[in-house]
């Protein structure tokens, strides 16, 4: 058997092959000299990204076409991961532009932190695009690996060595799990390609019968690996930890982006690989949104740490998103619960980026991430304390604000799917979470500032929360488009 | 007839992206050079317009650009449409048109001031809030603008932020027209329960089938907007208070945005009101007395911008009044002419307050004809066109609602509105006297005033020949070419016979009435025949009445704001003190212990971390293996 | 059970997978754990050759070498870390490091 | 019971082994070790599955370089002090191997009831012999199936060293002194912030009592104590007091 070299669809990998490029330009001019990489790093990242947001248009999605075999899938599903893990990768870089114009930054490192960055943004262009276990884990790993190193990143100070270990034990610890579970869908079906292993399983699995309890434990230890990727409860507890630990700019970015790789992980393995098992994996899905969104927005409740609030909120948003995903159901055309999923991701990425942005902001300024540090926002800078608020309603949910769309769209793909329970849980866990959005605007609106206020410029930083606050205010109004992309998925994964 | 067309889209766009530059990168980047985005980005929106009136008003052709699809839920489809028909043709018009005159005037007015770029990102981002309101194809993309409508007054009269005057002003003025508004969305929601749709067509096709008990509803709580945004008894006390604005902002409000908005909703609603005479009798009764109202308050106002702003609340009450009897291209032309003299008025009153250095009571003027004949004499010809002489602008559209009240039923409305037309000239000329005539009551020596420069002075021309010549647009009355410029799409209005006798007999009357107004404030202001200050007094209560502008602010204050204070008090106190920062402080709540409970599960230790994980997967497992496989089958 | 099968190879990874997590749930010192992780990483790719030689492929051995490198790799990361920590906090007792919590 | 599942069973249980000696351990140097033999022993299991070319990786890279890796780490942390923390959790460690035991039973009851099997490949004996051996039919596999697979492998090894360099390398003086100069003006004559009255002063104030701004945003903090002016803040944050 002779050896067969096929070349790749090189035109299809332009996106990645871009953040790539960008990668090995940033390293190459940190080689070259400390000074001119602390002056152009910043651009270059920002260039490249947007380099590749652009050359996105270059491809033609809607074929899904393949290349590597079926290993790298273009399609609708991976335009859309794609497009959210740049715009996240965007303003976190704008977000951390601010430790630099602040004069706070040592100046050491920022190319390798971006290399980072980049590479965690290039891990999850690859989950979304992954046909395979193998490109799919490696996406997943290399997305995580750099975040391990960048929530270290402030390692001069304890708490973010400690953040970055528990997040790097736990992590290691479900990445077994989770290659676990994929060396048992390999034996039982005998393939690691997500189409090949959807035909065996549709001959396999009879619906409405049990299943073989092999096939049933490799579903379970896959769905708590993943479970761990997008801190579901009982598997979260790592994130307000890692949250509270990293770099303001790197918790922001970590809220969104290993998010998305982990839902779009989620959505390949689950929805396209272990598609006839869906009965199973359903309800289990399900029963953690519950679980997860309770959790998360109850506990947010006494917190009085910022970031360590919007670490416990984000287990409550991950539960909203599960819930989205619940609502699968192979019989509807119009499947509407992965396109919910992925529109909610979207809004997240700015809000939840643009709430770490602010805490970030007033750090810079010489304060604190305690719930204190906020207070009389309003009357010091109120331009900071107006978009902090805009977050705020829009992550509890307020119209017509993009959050509202998000929950909104999430809510309808329930009842659609029949599972109204989720969606009434959806809008009592909203109501409870208003409790402590609101307690931040209160702070800010009504109460005495104190604490030291060091004024500082940074105009990057300063623009990613007007864009972020621009898009979260207005994003709504034209959310019709990004929701009839993210709703094409099922040409992609079914 | 309609057609589709693809470069609708730049007039609305043009002075968003102008908005958006300079909001972005103002502060650092652009700074005093933001009038070079803003000016030119509204002059070509301007262009667009007339090139789309152009289209429909001579063919009487429909154009319409579907842009997207906004709500897209199941059987509920919300499409973000630009349609234009002859009424949108005439609205674009003039808020384009008068916007540009106003963005080339605040270069000059606004020069100097350290918000200049933020001024130019907020004054496009209302034009393009009112332009997307007034091209609206369903009620529900016209109350989204509606509402940025209101946001961005609220930014620009509160453009002074640390002035706290402008500040309250900017908040009053929200808060009032929110009350408006709350009504308008009841309104819209309960025409989408009862009709299903709300796109204007739709809605209006379905109206007949509706009982007219639910169509009053819908067309009253629609014209509830329409009294807060266009400032109608009695929810016109935000008006005079927006005053706080810098001037051109005044101006735009007035003469071009905002104000007109609740008018032109109703004039676009109009087959819903038609259904409803007791509706459109409430609009005609609320319209007159705002006019006459308001004209008797600006009467005895001093702030020289106050008394322009009572007036504009007056003339509103004229189009309330117009559309109340169906008289809607009356309202519309109104609309039209009002926009020229009211914009000319505020722009004018703006170059004395900078000549006089942001000095705005008349009594501290006076003479300044002599320094300053360019803005006296525009100002005298918007003026009289404000107060009906003939034949400038608004004798003509004035004059046909006085008519058009008559003959529609309405005898004593008209009448009313005649006696504010007498007001009308009164306190307009008592204005332009107290301000160019007589001696200077300032110190000429320290004070230099003078001409404005050529960037203000400009429009100010520009519109002093448009509020001369507009009228004629209307002439003759009933027949001229705005009427058959708007008559397809007012149609299904009904039409009364006016006779020739009775349009010369009220034409004579109100030309009487403005020279009888116009020869007080002549024999009061400069011959000193009469004595204001005798008139006043025995005059006594009516003077004092309305001279605190009817009470209205005072009863606000006393029976809404305060009780509502107190109850906002109790609420933070009890609700947020007590209950929200209780949770925290572990209170016996359900939901703050269950937290305070849950949080002690995060004990910091990785090893229990990792135990969750496994007891998480042992305890799935085990459930799935039990009851889900063939294990025990 | 008289001829060698996948069942033996996969008897022998749940073991080694099984006794790797209980070291991981209950040592305290952060290398351990991490041996404890790559022994857990090893019993997959028994599981992963077991599964090849059962089915006659060679895909479980590719994905074998492919869990070698993703071990490598977030050794590497892994001990980065550590090194940090120590560097900062001269333990490496997980349980010291609580300062993170609630 | 055949040779090959005697064989199979003996190496088995010494890996078994090998991993309880690094799960016991008191001295983690024992535990590499535990874990060594663990490993080599697996390879020698590769080898009755006919991986050859698996066992060898296994030898090589696991059992050479990780364990390295691993003891290297563990030598150049305080070697002395290690075992000492060893135990003393007695509910935590009964958890694990309650937990532990649970889901063996549930893996080895999916294991001995599973009666599913996948596709069956072409790549019996006979046409990997026929083809040259496991190492050539892997590396055409790997060559012409899993391209992308190996592309990505080599940008996770280069992130991973990437964040691992960040993180171990050394801080440099030039490192220290850079944060130093660009984010705070510290002396030691001064009280700690001139915004914090209420600290009593350690010094007196210079004679005029004057402390200039260093200008271009930077402000001032002052030192108590040395041990302040020599730990700067953390990458782009304040240290917490």
């Amino acid at each position: 058997m002779p050896l067969r070299l096929v070349a790749p669809e090189w035109s299809l990998l332009v996106p990645p092959l871009i953040v790539l490029g960008t990668i090995v330009l940033l390293l190459a001019i940190d080689a070259v000299s400390e000074r001119t990489a602390r002056r152009f790093a910043l651009p270059l990242a920002l260039a490249g990204q947007l380099l590749a947001l652009g050359s996105l248009a270059s491809i033609d999605w809607g074929q899904g076409a393949t290349t590597f075999g079926v290993s790298y899938r273009a399609d609708w599903f991976a335009l859309v991961v794609s497009l959210i893990a740049l715009v996240a990768g965007i303003l976190s870089v704008l977000v951390s532009a601010g430790y630099t114009e602040s004069g706070l930054e040592p100046g050491v490192g920022l190319a390798e932190y971006l290399a980072l960055l980049l590479f965690s943004v290039l891990g999850t262009m690859v989950v979304g695009a992954a046909g395979d276990f193998l490109v799919l884990l490696l996406g997943l790993e290399m997305s995580a690996v750099a975040v391990y190193a960048l929530t270290a990143f402030a390692r001069r100070r304890l708490t973010s060595v400690e953040g970055a270990l528990k997040y790097f034990l736990l992590g290691a610890f479900a990445s077994a799990i989770l290659i676990y579970g994929m060396a048992w869908i390999y034996g039982l079906t005998g393939s690691i390609k997500l189409s090949d292993i959807a035909y065996t399983l549709r001959t396999v699995v009879i619906p409405g019968q049990p299943v073989d309890p092999a096939l049933l434990l490799a579903l379970l230890l896959l769905a708590v690996g993943l479970g761990f990727k997008i801190a579901a409860v009982p598997f979260h507890m790592w994130t307000p930890d890692a949250y509270q630990g990293a770099p303001t700019p790197v918790s922001a970015y970590m809220s969104v982006v290993p998010k998305v790789a982990g839902f779009a992980a989620v959505a390949r393995i689950l929805v396209q690989g272990l598609q006839p098992l869906s009965d199973q994996w359903a309800g289990l899905l399900a029963l953690l949104a519950l679980v997860t969104m309770v959790y998360g927005n109850v506990v947010a409740i006494a917190q009085r740490d910022l970031k360590r609030m919007l670490g416990y909120s984000a287990i409550g948003h991950t539960g909203y998103m599960l819930a989205g995903l619940a609502a699968f159901t192979t019989g509807l055309a119009g499947d509407r619960s992965v396109g919910s999923v992925l529109f909610y991701l979207f809004a997240y990425t700015f809000m939840n980026i643009g709430a770490f942005g602010v805490i970030a902001w007033l750090q810079e300024r010489g304060l604190g991430t305690t719930l204190d540090d906020v207070a009389g926002l309003a009357g010091r800078a109120p331009l900071a304390a107006l978009t902090m608020a805009i977050f705020m309603l829009s992550l509890m949910g307020m119209p017509p604000l993009l959050g509202f769309y998000a929950k909104y769209y999430v809510i309808l793909a329930l009842i659609e799917a029949g599972q109204l329970w989720l969606a009434v849980a959806i809008v009592v866990m909203s109501a409870v979470s208003a409790s402590f959005y609101l307690r931040v605007i209160t702070q800010m609106y009504f109460q005495e500032p104190g604490g030291t206020w060091r004024p500082v410029r940074t105009p990057l930083l300063g623009l990613g929360l007007a864009v972020m606050a621009a898009a979260t205010l207005a994003l709504g109004l034209v959310s019709g488009p990004i929701l009839e992309l993210a709703q094409r998925w099922p040409a992609a994964l079914t | 007839m309609e057609r589709t067309v693809d470069w609708l889209v730049v007039i609305p766009l043009a002075p968003l992206l102008a908005a958006i530059a300079n909001f972005l990168f103002g502060k650092w980047w652009i700074r005093d050079r933001a009038h070079w985005l803003a000016v030119p980005a509204v002059g070509f929106s301007f262009l667009a317009s007339v090139a789309a009136a152009w289209t429909v008003l001579g063919h009487h052709q429909l154009l319409r650009q579907p842009l997207y699809t906004w709500i897209s839920a199941g059987e509920f489809q919300v499409p973000v449409e630009l349609v234009i028909d002859e009424l949108t043709a005439i609205m674009l018009l003039v808020v384009t048109g008068v916007s540009f005159l106003v963005h080339v005037y605040s270069i000059g007015y606004m020069h100097h001031d350290p918000g200049y770029y933020r001024f130019f990102a907020w004054l496009p981002l209302f034009v393009f809030s009112m332009v997307m309101l007034v091209l609206a194809s369903n009620f529900l993309v016209l109350f989204v603008f509606w509402e940025a409508v209101g946001l961005c007054s609220y930014l620009l009269i509160g453009f002074w932020f640390r002035r706290r005057s402008a500040a309250e002003a900017a908040k009053k003025a929200f808060v009032v027209n929110r009350i408006g508004d709350f009504g308008f969305a009841l309104g819209i929601m309960l025409l989408f329960t009862k009709v299903g749709t709300l796109e204007y067509q739709a809605v209006f096709e379905a109206i007949p089938r509706l009982s007219s008990g639910t169509v009053t509803t819908i067309a009253l709580l629609l014209f509830t907007g329409a009294i807060g945004k266009s400032a109608q008894l009695p929810l016109f006390v935000w008006l005079p208070d927006a005053m706080e604005g810098p001037t051109p902002v005044s101006a735009l409000i007035h003469a071009a945005t905002m104000v007109t908005a609740g008018i032109f909703m109703v004039a676009r609603a109009h087959p819903i009101f038609l259904a409803s005479p007791l509706a459109l009798w409430i609009v005609a009764v609320i319209g007159a007395l705002t006019s006459f109202v308001a004209a008797t308050i600006a009467t005895t106002q001093f702030d020289i911008k106050r008394v322009v702003a009572y007036s504009t609340v007056s003339q509103l009450g004229y189009m309330a009044l117009a559309l109340g009897v169906g008289a809607w291209i009356p309202a519309i032309f109104h609309l039209f002419t009002h926009a020229f003299f009211k914009a000319l008025l505020f722009l004018g009153s703006g170059a004395v307050m900078h000549a006089m250095h942001d000095e705005l009571d008349m009594r501290r003027m006076g003479g300044l004809k002599r320094w300053m004949p360019l803005t006296y004499w525009t100002l005298v010809i918007g003026a009289a066109a404000n107060a009906g002489i003939a034949p400038l602008a608004g004798f003509w559209s004035k004059d046909e609602i006085l008519v058009s009240a008559w003959v529609g039923g309405a005898p004593l409305l008209a009448l009313l509105g005649l006696a504010a037309a007498f007001f009308t000239a009164l306190y307009m000329f008592r204005a332009v006297f107290l301000t160019f005539h007589g001696q200077p009551r300032f110190d000429p020596h320290q004070l230099h005033p003078h001409d404005p420069p050529a960037t203000m002075a400009v429009p100010l021309v520009v519109l002093a020949i448009g509020a001369a010549t507009t009228g004629f647009l209307g002439v003759p009355p009933e027949a001229g070419w705005i009427h058959h410029a708007l008559e397809p799409v007012f149609e299904s209005a009904a039409h009364h016979e006016v006779t020739l006798s009775l349009t010369l007999g009220l034409a004579i009357a109100s030309t009487l009435v403005a020279f009888a107004g116009l020869w007080i404030a002549y024999a009061a202001y400069v011959r000193g025949t009469l004595s204001p200050a005798a008139v006043a007094a025995r005059l006594g209560p009516f003077y004092r009445l309305a001279a605190n502008g009817w009470y209205f602010d005072f009863i606000y204050q006393r029976y809404v704001v305060r009780p509502l204070d107190a109850a906002a008090t109790w609420l933070w106190r009890s609700v947020d003190v007590g209950i929200i920062d209780g949770a925290v402080n572990g209170s016996a709540r359900i939901v703050a212990s269950t937290a305070q409970l849950w949080r002690r599960l995060q004990t910091g230790l990785v090893a229990n971390y990792a135990l969750m994980i496994a007891l998480g997967t042992v305890v799935l497992v085990g459930a799935y293996l039990v009851f889900g496989s063939t294990l025990f089958r | 059970m008289s001829e060698l099968s996948a069942t033996h190879f996969l008897l022998l990874s749940a073991a080694l997978f099984i006794i790797g997590m209980v070291g991981v749930l209950t040592r305290r010192n952060v290398l351990v754990i991490f041996m404890c992780i790559e022994l857990m990483l090893n019993a997959v790719n028994v599981s992963l050759i077991g599964f090849a030689w059962e089915l006659h492929q060679l895909t479980g051995q590719v994905f074998a070498l492919f869990v070698i490198a993703i071990a490598a790799a977030e050794a590497v990361v892994g001990l980065g870390i550590v090194m940090a920590l120590t560097r900062r906090a001269d333990t490496v007792d997980i349980d010291e490091l609580r300062q993170l919590r609630e | 019971m055949s040779l090959q599942v005697l064989i199979f069973s003996l190496l088995a249980g010494v890996s078994i082994l090998g991993a309880l000696g690094v799960v016991i351990a008191r001295n983690p140097v024992h535990s590499a070790i535990g874990l060594v033999l663990s490993f080599l022993n697996v390879a020698a299991i590769y080898l009755i599955a006919r991986a050859e070319f698996l066992a060898v990786v296994q030898v090589i890279v696991y059992a050479g370089a990780v364990i390295v890796l691993v003891v290297f780490v563990t030598m150049l942390v305080h070697p002395d002090d290690l075992p000492e923390f060893h135990g003393r959790r007695p509910l935590r460690v009964a958890t694990g191997l309650l937990l532990g035991g649970a889901l063996l039973l549930e893996v080895a009851a999916a294991i001995l009831t599973r009666n599913l099997s996948g596709v069956p490949g072409p790549w019996t004996d006979q046409t990997i012999s026929l083809i040259g051996g496991n190492t050539r039919a892997l590396g055409q596999t790997l060559y012409s199936d899993y391209m992308l697979a190996i592309q990505l492998t080599a940008l996770l090894l280069l992130a991973a060293t990437i964040g691992a360099i960040v993180l171990a390398r050394p801080e440099a003086v030039s490192e220290r002194v850079m944060a130093a100069r660009r984010t705070l003006t510290i002396s030691l004559a001064h009280p700690r912030g001139l915004d914090q009255p209420e600290l009593p002063p350690a010094l007196p104030l210079p004679p005029d009592g004057q402390v200039k701004p260093a200008g271009g945003g930077r402000s001032i903090v002052l030192a108590r104590s040395a041990s302040e002016f020599t730990e700067q803040p953390a990458w782009g944050e304040w240290r917490t007091p």
